[in-house]
């Protein structure tokens, strides 16, 4: 197999492209949610300044070899994640490589990370990891379950797993968007994008000691660096994931951005709104609502 | 007593098919022809004038000679079962008999035991035989006992004379099969003069040694009876 | 009135001890008087057997001078079912006498005759 | 004709007498009942023309048995046998 | 020749003789019964043999030289040899067992037992109805006399009601007899064939015929027999057991011929009814003699099932009954003669035998003899039996039989299992007498040859069945070997026979993907074998038993060889996983629910003929009526083996509780025979309907709930192999949803996985096996931060737990991606949710296996914990080399096992373009993510390296605890209760439903079995009125009411 050199370098750019956004993004929401709650915040640049520390950051502990690989394991979930997905419709050097797979494969490359960071975090031994971890996975199983009913009716409605195919369903004008075609399934995936982003009510995970996810106590450094790189390329991965299933994908480079910070901003409005879950009470929830509205939404296809 | 009532509820049952019987069945007018053949052929064939001995002796020999076992094995496990206890024998009360009896039993026991013999022997020519004879002698035997409730019977000699008779019946029986035509033939002695003591082939000799058996049989389950120690 | 043979009588009273006899095995609690019911249901038994041989103005399957040689067949009742009844008559004793013995060592073992004594065995 | 009488009234005697058996209060009772029975019985095959059976009735059904049934009852020493 | 009436004469005269005999002669005495019970057995012997060579003639002995009627006659032919035969050389063999007791006894107890063996051969072979009431009544008084051996207050009670009961029985059929002669004129049973078509001549019959169903101790009306078994000395039970019953049954058949057609079915089904019972209540049964009893009366039941409809079966007759003769015959005289050497009925106390391993050995002969499984006689015969009853559409029989059979394998397995693992503080050498060991051992012997010939007569394909078996018979007699060499051995065979087998399956694919998983994986999990020292006696006859019994299942050729198959590896499994130490209960467990399946196949299997011929599964896509019902039957029986959820409750215990080692096997290796079945149905019966309703749909939700339950059930282990082993329930929920679908893309997922399955799950229970065989625990809150004294095992289980999870770019992934596609294409989203569901919940378990094992904080105790051995390692790698190629060219398998789909199946399979795999949905490549993967993961973590490259490892105490020491310490492990949440919020979906249900059912069984055996009040009336109220059930059953 001959590789193209060329989409490889747009890939990259486009990674570049998105970790500036993601940062970016990060610090704009900080700044808006502290603003909502009456604070000042930090400044939007901040996440650079995170960023560029923690790599500079010099005295640098081991709890061994999975501790070490957790944070790699973490940041290939979220670079992959990536990098399966096609960004731009229409484009092709712009579609990553979704050639290697489809949404199936980027649904459970999810996982990948998410394993890795588990296991990267349990191995430091603190028994906080290990029920954050515990409540992360918890939380994480049931807020699949509705989502990937709804992409399920996504894919039998446009007879496809491809992304490719599905956004190219979804083209010509707001009415085509999934969002608005199947809306049941549309409501039950973005509820499940809240779970997904961790964000409150459903932060239990990273409520504050017990962080898998984020920077935890035990990650620090160059660790914590690349948690962070990933957090913003994961985000905004995510968000353009939900771009493409249901708000008809982006044809150029604005649209994407767009579509993506809304969808962003859905999970911090309603994480500003609610109160946060306990992680029984959160489990039960996404079986209810985005179950029920999932199971709609596929039999409305 | 609902049980009992069940029970005779289910013993209804039972009368009813015993019942059926007496309407399906009925008297013969003549004999069927394997009795009638008996009735025929008995006396030029086995030369027994006694139809029912000739049956059970040869033609049904082979019943006879589980009859004979069945006696036999009765009286081992009676044996068996009550072996005599080791306690010494003062244990016992001995309860003396009376005059009467004694006496008497001097008297009566060789009668009695000639008059076994007589049934047996005779069994093929008149009623009676081996069976009836055999206990006959037990009921000497057991005047014997009533009169010497102690006395120490050499049951020895009532093992030995069970033992010979029951193999010389045995033997007897292989006889017919070797000499004559088939296991408790009686054939391979002559049958002789039909009516008298010496005919009918083997049918005396056998009906003797079971008379002697069987005699000796149940004398010796009198006597385990007698001998099993009193209960306090 | 025709029903009023010798046959069916011994019948009919056979049949009778029978099922008495076999009442009296299930009921009484006694097992001396269980094993006299088994005599008497027994004695029934041999009895309906020798009815069932005889046959009306016959005689009994003996030769002698009254009866000649010839013709037997139609002057006997039927001999087999009475070898039958002998050997089942010695059986019976043979059965009887073991089953006293039995009594008589259960009685020793128990100090008691009644059979729900005896159930050191069962399910 | 008189043998079916007679014959009549010994099954009566034999099956009054085998209730006897079952109901008398003392054990040697109903064996002798029992005895009795067997005793009838043989006359009965006279009857029957089965002189054979009779005598065997007579001396083992009748005879031995009562007999080993007394010598156990004699065993067991006990009120109500 | 010696006319067999001498039998008779060389035994009474021997019996007469011996009253003359002296007590001081006592031993000499028992010398001169040895010699006639021989003299006997000659006799007899030599008519079987001199009939079965044909250098003689079957024969009539007319005694008294008149030819029947006019006299008695014995018979002596082929049947009666046999018999005769079995009778005297039982007798012989009882001399030589109870010589001791012999010596002691008295001369009338020898007296006794000859006249007990003249009776029962004369009844065998007497012609004469009168004649055998003769000798039943010797009997009956002979057996009185045996019982009461053991002079105490059970026997002597036992044997009076047995007086009591015999006494009922011959006045019935006394009065029988008298009625017959009255009918016919004659007492000779060839002479009386048209007895019932006289006018009344039924009664006559009905009350000979019931009087012998009597004797022959059919359930209800057996309360005498059974109390004289729990009493009797052994070997007076064996003697009843073995010899005096089939006798009976012998008259029974002898009788037959004058019994109306229309009683043949009414007689068969008492006994089955009997057979059903009476092994139903010995499941109650602690007292050993009593059970065997249960067992005994079982066997007459089913043995009369056969005489009694020997005209309806014909030509297998002969077959069936000699199949449970001779292993009722040797089998239950080998059992209670066991019982004698033990001298117990306290199965605790059966541990003695575990001293003496051919002893044992031949025990568990005996008891898998009568359980019916292979390779022993009764097997054959059951299978032949319900063959035959299924051709004539006898269902309910089938069911009866099939339940007795279930429960005599409980009673006879959970005994088993408890000698098995019987405390061993038993004195230290047990004397055990040569004559007394003697007997058990040529009957053992006996056993093993009748089931020679019983395999011969078979004529099954060598290669598949004769070389496997002869194998396992040299691993029987090797087993005083040393470990390592029965392994290398065993090794060495599977190879050969892999290399032998094969040219025969190589243009089968699919034989020889399931060949290869069935080779390779026996192969491999015997490997770690090579870290056991000592000769670990036992186990290597039955691994390779199990390993032939799955190879017997890949290429059977007919159905019986499957079955076969089945059931021996069932059989060797059930040892594999006895062994483990406190395994005595998941092992009965997996029996019974083992049989149970096997048992729902036979009576499929019967079924089959009327669908498909006779050929192995045959032709049968479409939609054939009523074939649905075999479908399902055949599908419960497959997925009692693949443990679908609501039939899963064995597998935790059985496979968590095996010995570690033999884990893989039993799980990873066998468990795919379920699948192997389960493909083979939906693929030869395609879509069925039961009731109009479509059985794949069922199916489907069941495989859905079970991948559900089994992944739901391990998250909230605590013991590292129950949480694999739940696992594989919902791996195997998994397969059969993927099969249910009925469609090309589904029936690959399940051969892909079911391939992926064998290989990750032998893989993790062998590195289960490994950190358990160096911890020395199972309970993973024992455990935790093993990564780094055992970090190739945590590889292994990484890995592992990747695949299994199906995360890309790792070989899993290629089944989840399928499944999508086939979930879609079918349209069963909710179903397929669920699956999909399972697999989230799979994570939560297994990052709880990795983590508390692996990762977290080192024991205290494990510190000097070692790498597990290499052995254990090697074949784990082997399997994650495998998993590595399948991950970068997943065509390699997929293609393949595409060829095996047949084209029947509807729906699109996957088009490959390259390495690129293709749906009308989706599209995968495998090789491409695999790459994009690895430079992903290089390139950051070269970086990381780079950077951090001064990294300082942190010893375990540089972080501060602040705990106290609490009363339970593991509850202050992380991983202990690790999901509480998760259970709070969605524990109601583990309520153990399956387990409650089952634990009903034993309780409900137990309950009503105890109602059922107060029936047998143990008082002797009681037991007399049974057998009239038996009588009046019978005549209403023949005659509906009506006069006869």
């Amino acid at each position: 197999m001959s590789i193209d050199w060329i989409k490889l370098l747009f890939t990259l750019l486009g990674l570049f492209i998105v970790l500036n956004y993601g940062l970016l993004q990060y610090g704009l929401i900080r700044r808006i949610t502290a603003r909502i709650g009456k604070r000042i915040g930090m400044p939007v640049y901040q996440p650079y300044i995170d960023l560029v520390k923690n790599y500079a950051m010099r005295s640098q502990i081991t709890h061994g070899v999975m501790f070490y690989l957790g944070p790699v394991f973490r940041l290939v979930g979220g670079v992959g994640i990536f990098m399966f997905m096609p960004l731009i419709y229409g484009s092709y050097y712009w579609s990553n490589y979704s050639f290697a797979g489809d949404v199936i494969l980027i649904m459970y490359f999810m996982f990948f990370g998410m394993l890795g960071m588990a296991l990267g975090a349990s191995e430091g031994g603190h028994p906080y990891s290990f029920i954050g971890i515990s409540r992360g996975l918890s939380q994480f199983t049931t807020v699949e379950v509705p989502f990937t009913l709804a992409v399920i009716a996504v894919a039998v409605q446009h007879h496809s797993f491809s992304l490719t195919e599905i956004v190219a369903g979804q083209q010509g004008g707001i009415m085509h968007w999934n969002i608005m075609t199947n809306p049941f399934a549309g409501i039950a995936a973005m509820l499940a994008f809240l779970g997904m982003m961790m964000a409150s009510p459903f932060n239990v995970v990273q409520a504050p000691q017990e962080i898998p996810i984020g920077p935890p106590t035990e990650y620090h450094g160059t660790y914590l660096g690349l948690l962070q790189t990933n957090r913003a390329i994961l985000y905004v991965s995510e968000s353009i994931l939900m771009v493409n299933l249901f708000f008809g994908g982006a044809t150029n480079w604005v649209e994407l951005i767009v579509k993506s910070f809304c969808v962003f901003f859905w999970p911090v409005f309603v994480g500003l709104v609610f109160p946060r879950f306990r992680i029984d009470q959160s489990i039960p929830w996404f079986l209810k609502i985005p179950l029920i509205l999932s199971i709609i939404g596929i039999f409305m296809v | 007593m609902y049980k009992n009532m069940f029970i005779i509820l289910l013993l209804a049952g039972f009368g009813l098919l015993l019942g059926s019987f007496l309407l399906t069945h009925h008297e013969y007018l003549s004999l069927p022809q394997l009795p009638a053949y008996y009735a025929d052929n008995t006396a030029p064939e086995v030369g027994a004038a006694n139809v029912v001995t000739a049956v059970v002796v040869t033609y049904r020999g082979f019943d006879t000679l589980g009859e004979v076992t069945i006696l036999f094995v009765a009286a081992s496990l009676i044996a068996m079962f009550l072996k005599h206890s080791k306690a010494p024998r003062h244990d016992r009360h001995p309860r003396p008999s009376s005059v009467i009896l004694s006496t008497s039993q001097k008297l009566l026991f060789p009668l009695i035991v000639l008059f076994g013999a007589y049934v047996f022997a005779n069994g093929h020519l008149t009623p009676g035989g081996g069976f009836q004879g055999g206990a006959i002698i037990a009921t000497g035997f057991l005047l014997l006992l009533m009169a010497n409730p102690q006395a120490e019977f050499k049951h020895g000699l009532l093992n030995a004379i069970e033992s010979i008779s029951g193999t010389s019946y045995v033997i007897i029986g292989i006889l017919g099969a070797i000499l004559g035509l088939g296991f408790l033939d009686n054939r391979f002695i002559s049958l002789g003069q039909l009516g008298t003591l010496f005919s009918a082939g083997a049918i005396p000799v056998i009906y003797s040694l079971i008379g002697l058996k069987v005699g000796a049989e149940l004398s010796n389950i009198l006597h385990h009876l007698n001998e099993v120690q009193n209960e306090e | 009135m025709e029903y009023l043979t010798l046959q069916n009588i011994g019948l009919v009273t056979g049949f009778m001890l029978m099922l008495i006899g076999l009442y009296g095995a299930l009921t009484q609690k006694n097992i001396l008087r269980i094993i006299v019911a088994f005599t008497i249901f027994d004695a029934g038994l041999n009895l309906v057997i020798v009815a069932l041989s005889y046959i009306k103005g016959r005689v009994a399957p003996i030769i002698d001078q009254t009866t000649g040689v010839t013709n037997l067949s139609e002057k006997f009742v039927d001999p087999i079912p009475q070898a039958l009844v002998l050997t089942s008559i010695v059986i019976g004793v043979g059965v009887t006498g073991v089953m006293l013995t039995f009594a008589l060592r259960m009685f020793k073992t128990r100090h008691s005759l009644d059979i729900n004594d005896f159930k050191q065995t069962k399910w | 004709m008189i043998a079916i009488i007679l014959a009549i009234v010994l099954g009566l005697v034999m099956i009054s007498m085998a209730i006897a058996a079952l109901t008398a209060y003392r054990v040697r009772a109903a064996v002798l009942a029992s005895g009795i029975v067997s005793l009838i019985a043989s006359i009965i095959y006279l009857l029957l023309a089965a002189p054979d059976v009779a005598m065997t009735e007579a001396a083992i059904g009748s005879g031995l048995t009562t007999i080993i049934f007394f010598y156990v009852l004699n065993k067991i020493r006990r009120s109500d046998v | 020749m010696v006319s067999p009436v001498h039998i008779v004469s060389i035994g009474l005269i021997t019996a007469f003789l011996l009253g003359l005999g002296k007590k001081s002669q006592q031993q000499m005495l028992v010398f001169v019964l040895m010699i006639a019970t021989a003299a006997m057995t000659m006799v007899s012997g030599s008519w079987l043999i001199g009939l079965m060579t044909g250098s003689l003639k079957p024969t009539d002995v007319f005694t008294a030289g008149f030819k029947p009627p006019f006299a008695i006659n014995l018979r002596m032919t082929m049947d009666e040899a046999v018999l005769t035969t079995m009778v005297n050389v039982f007798g012989f063999l009882t001399v030589i067992y109870l010589f001791d007791v012999l010596k002691k006894a008295g001369k009338h107890l020898l007296s006794i037992i000859v006249v007990f063996l003249i009776g029962l051969n004369v009844v065998v072979m007497t012609r004469d109805l009168f004649n055998l009431f003769v000798f039943l009544e010797i009997t009956s008084i002979a057996t009185a006399g045996l019982v009461i051996i053991i002079q105490d207050s059970k026997s002597i009670s036992a044997g009076f009601k047995f007086l009591m009961a015999s006494s009922v029985i011959s006045g019935i059929l006394l009065i029988g007899i008298i009625f017959a002669y009255s009918y016919v004129g004659n007492l000779n049973i060839d002479f009386m064939t048209n007895l019932s078509m006289v006018k009344g001549g039924a009664v006559a019959v009905f009350l000979v015929m019931t009087a012998i169903i009597l004797e022959s101790k059919q359930f209800p009306a057996n309360g005498w027999a059974l109390d004289m078994y729990e009493s009797a000395h052994p070997a007076i039970g064996s003697a009843l057991s073995a010899v005096s019953a089939p006798a009976i049954l012998f008259v029974v058949y002898k009788l037959m011929p004058m019994v109306p057609e229309n009683w043949h079915p009414v007689i068969g089904l008492l006994g089955l009814i009997t057979f059903a019972f009476s092994n139903f209540l010995a499941t109650r049964q602690e007292n050993i003699r009593r059970m065997l009893g249960y067992s005994s009366v079982a066997q007459g039941g089913l043995m009369l099932t056969v005489v009694a409809m020997s005209v309806y079966f014909g030509q297998s007759f002969w077959f069936i009954i000699l199949g449970f003769l001779l292993t009722n015959f040797f089998a239950k005289a080998g059992l209670f003669w066991l019982n004698g050497i033990v001298n117990s009925d306290d199965q605790n106390k059966w541990g003695i035998l575990r001293k003496r391993p051919v002893l044992f050995f031949l025990f568990g002969v005996f008891v898998v003899a009568m359980a019916g499984l292979p390779p022993f006689p009764t097997f054959f015969a059951k299978w032949e039996m319900i063959m035959q009853l299924a051709q004539g559409n006898g269902w309910g029989w089938i069911v009866l039989i099939l339940l007795g059979s279930i429960f005599e394998i409980a009673f006879l397995f959970k005994w088993f299992g408890r000698v098995f693992h019987a405390v061993k503080d038993q004195p230290a050498e047990p004397v055990i007498p040569w004559f007394k060991e003697f007997p058990v051992m040529l009957f053992g012997a006996g056993i093993l040859a009748t089931s020679y010939y019983f395999i011969k007569y078979q004529q099954f394909d060598n290669l598949f069945v004769l070389i496997p078996l002869l194998i396992v018979a040299a691993f029987v007699v090797i087993d005083f070997l040393p470990a390592f060499i029965k392994n290398i051995l065993l090794i060495a065979a599977l190879t050969f026979y892999g290399y032998i087998i094969y040219p025969e399956i190589k243009g089968n694919i699919m034989q020889l993907v399931f060949m290869s998983v069935f080779l390779v994986g026996g192969i491999l999990t015997l490997i770690p074998g090579f870290a056991t020292k000592g000769t670990r006696a036992g186990f290597y006859p039955f691994a390779a038993m199990t390993i032939f019994g799955l190879i017997m299942l890949v290429n059977p050729g007919d159905n019986l060889t499957f079955f076969m198959g089945w059931e021996q590896m069932a059989l060797g499994s059930y040892i594999l996983i006895l062994r483990g130490k406190k395994a005595e209960r998941p092992a009965q467990q997996y029996m019974l629910f083992s049989a149970g399946g096997a048992y729902l196949m036979l009576a499929a299997f019967g079924m089959l003929p009327h669908f498909a011929g006779d050929t192995f599964f045959g032709n049968l896509s479409g939609l054939i009526p009523g074939a649905g019902v075999v479908f399902v039957l055949f599908a419960l029986g497959f997925m009692l083996k693949t443990a679908a959820i609501g039939l899963h409750i064995w597998l935790p215990g059985a496979y968590s509780e095996a010995e570690d080692d033999a884990t893989p096997l039993v799980s990873g290796v066998l468990i795919n025979a379920g699948v192997l079945g389960l493909f083979w149905i939906v693929t030869s019966f395609g879509p069925q309907q039961l009731f109009g309703y479509d059985i794949f749909q069922l199916m489907g939700w069941i495989g859905a709930i079970t991948a559900i339950g089994g992944n739901m059930l391990a998250i909230y282990e605590e013991d590292m192999k129950r949480l694999i082993a739940y696992s594989s329930v919902g791996a195997m929920g998994y397969i059969i949803f993927a099969l249910s679908m009925d469609s090309k893309l589904g029936l690959l997922i399940a051969l892909y996985y079911m391939v992926l399955h064998f290989i990750y799950k032998t893989m993790l229970f062998m590195s289960a096996a490994g950190v358990i065989y160096r911890t020395k625990t199972r309970n993973m809150y024992e455990m935790g931060g093993l990564i780094k004294s055992m970090p190739w095992s945590f590889i292994v289980v990484l890995i592992g737990i990747i695949t299994l999870a199906g995360m890309p770019p790792l070989a899993g992934f290629a089944g989840k991606w399928m499944f999508y596609n086939a979930v879609v294409m079918k349209g069963w989203y909710l179903q397929g949710t669920m699956v999909f569901f399972s697999g989230i919940v799979a994570f939560l378990y297994l990052y709880k296996l990795i983590a508390s094992v692996f990762l977290g904080q080192l024991k205290d105790n494990h510190r000097r914990v070692k790498e597990a051995p290499f052995v254990y390692l090697l074949p784990q790698f082997i399997f994650v080399i495998a998993i590595m190629v399948l991950s970068i060219f997943p065509q390699v398998l997929l293609e393949p096992l595409a060829t095996i789909i047949p084209d029947r199946v509807p729906g699109e399979a996957i088009l490959w373009d390259g390495r690129l795999a293709m749906t009308s949905f989706g599209y995968w490549n495998a090789f491409a993510v695999m790459t994009t993967v690895i430079v992903m993961f290089a390139t950051i973590f070269l970086w990381l390296t780079y950077h951090s490259r001064k990294a300082q490892k942190v010893k375990q105490f540089n972080i501060v605890f602040a705990a106290e020491r609490p009363f339970r310490p593991e509850t202050t492990h992380v991983s202990y209760n690790m999901f509480a949440g998760y259970k709070k919020a969605l524990g109601w979906l583990m309520t153990p439903l399956a387990t409650q249900f089952w634990t009903g059912i034993s309780d409900w069984s137990t309950a009503i079995a105890d109602k059922v055996r107060s029936w047998y009040t143990g008082n002797g009336q009681t037991y007399a009125m049974h057998l009239l109220l038996y009588a009046f059930v019978l005549y209403l059953l023949i005659s509906g009411g009506k006069i006869l």
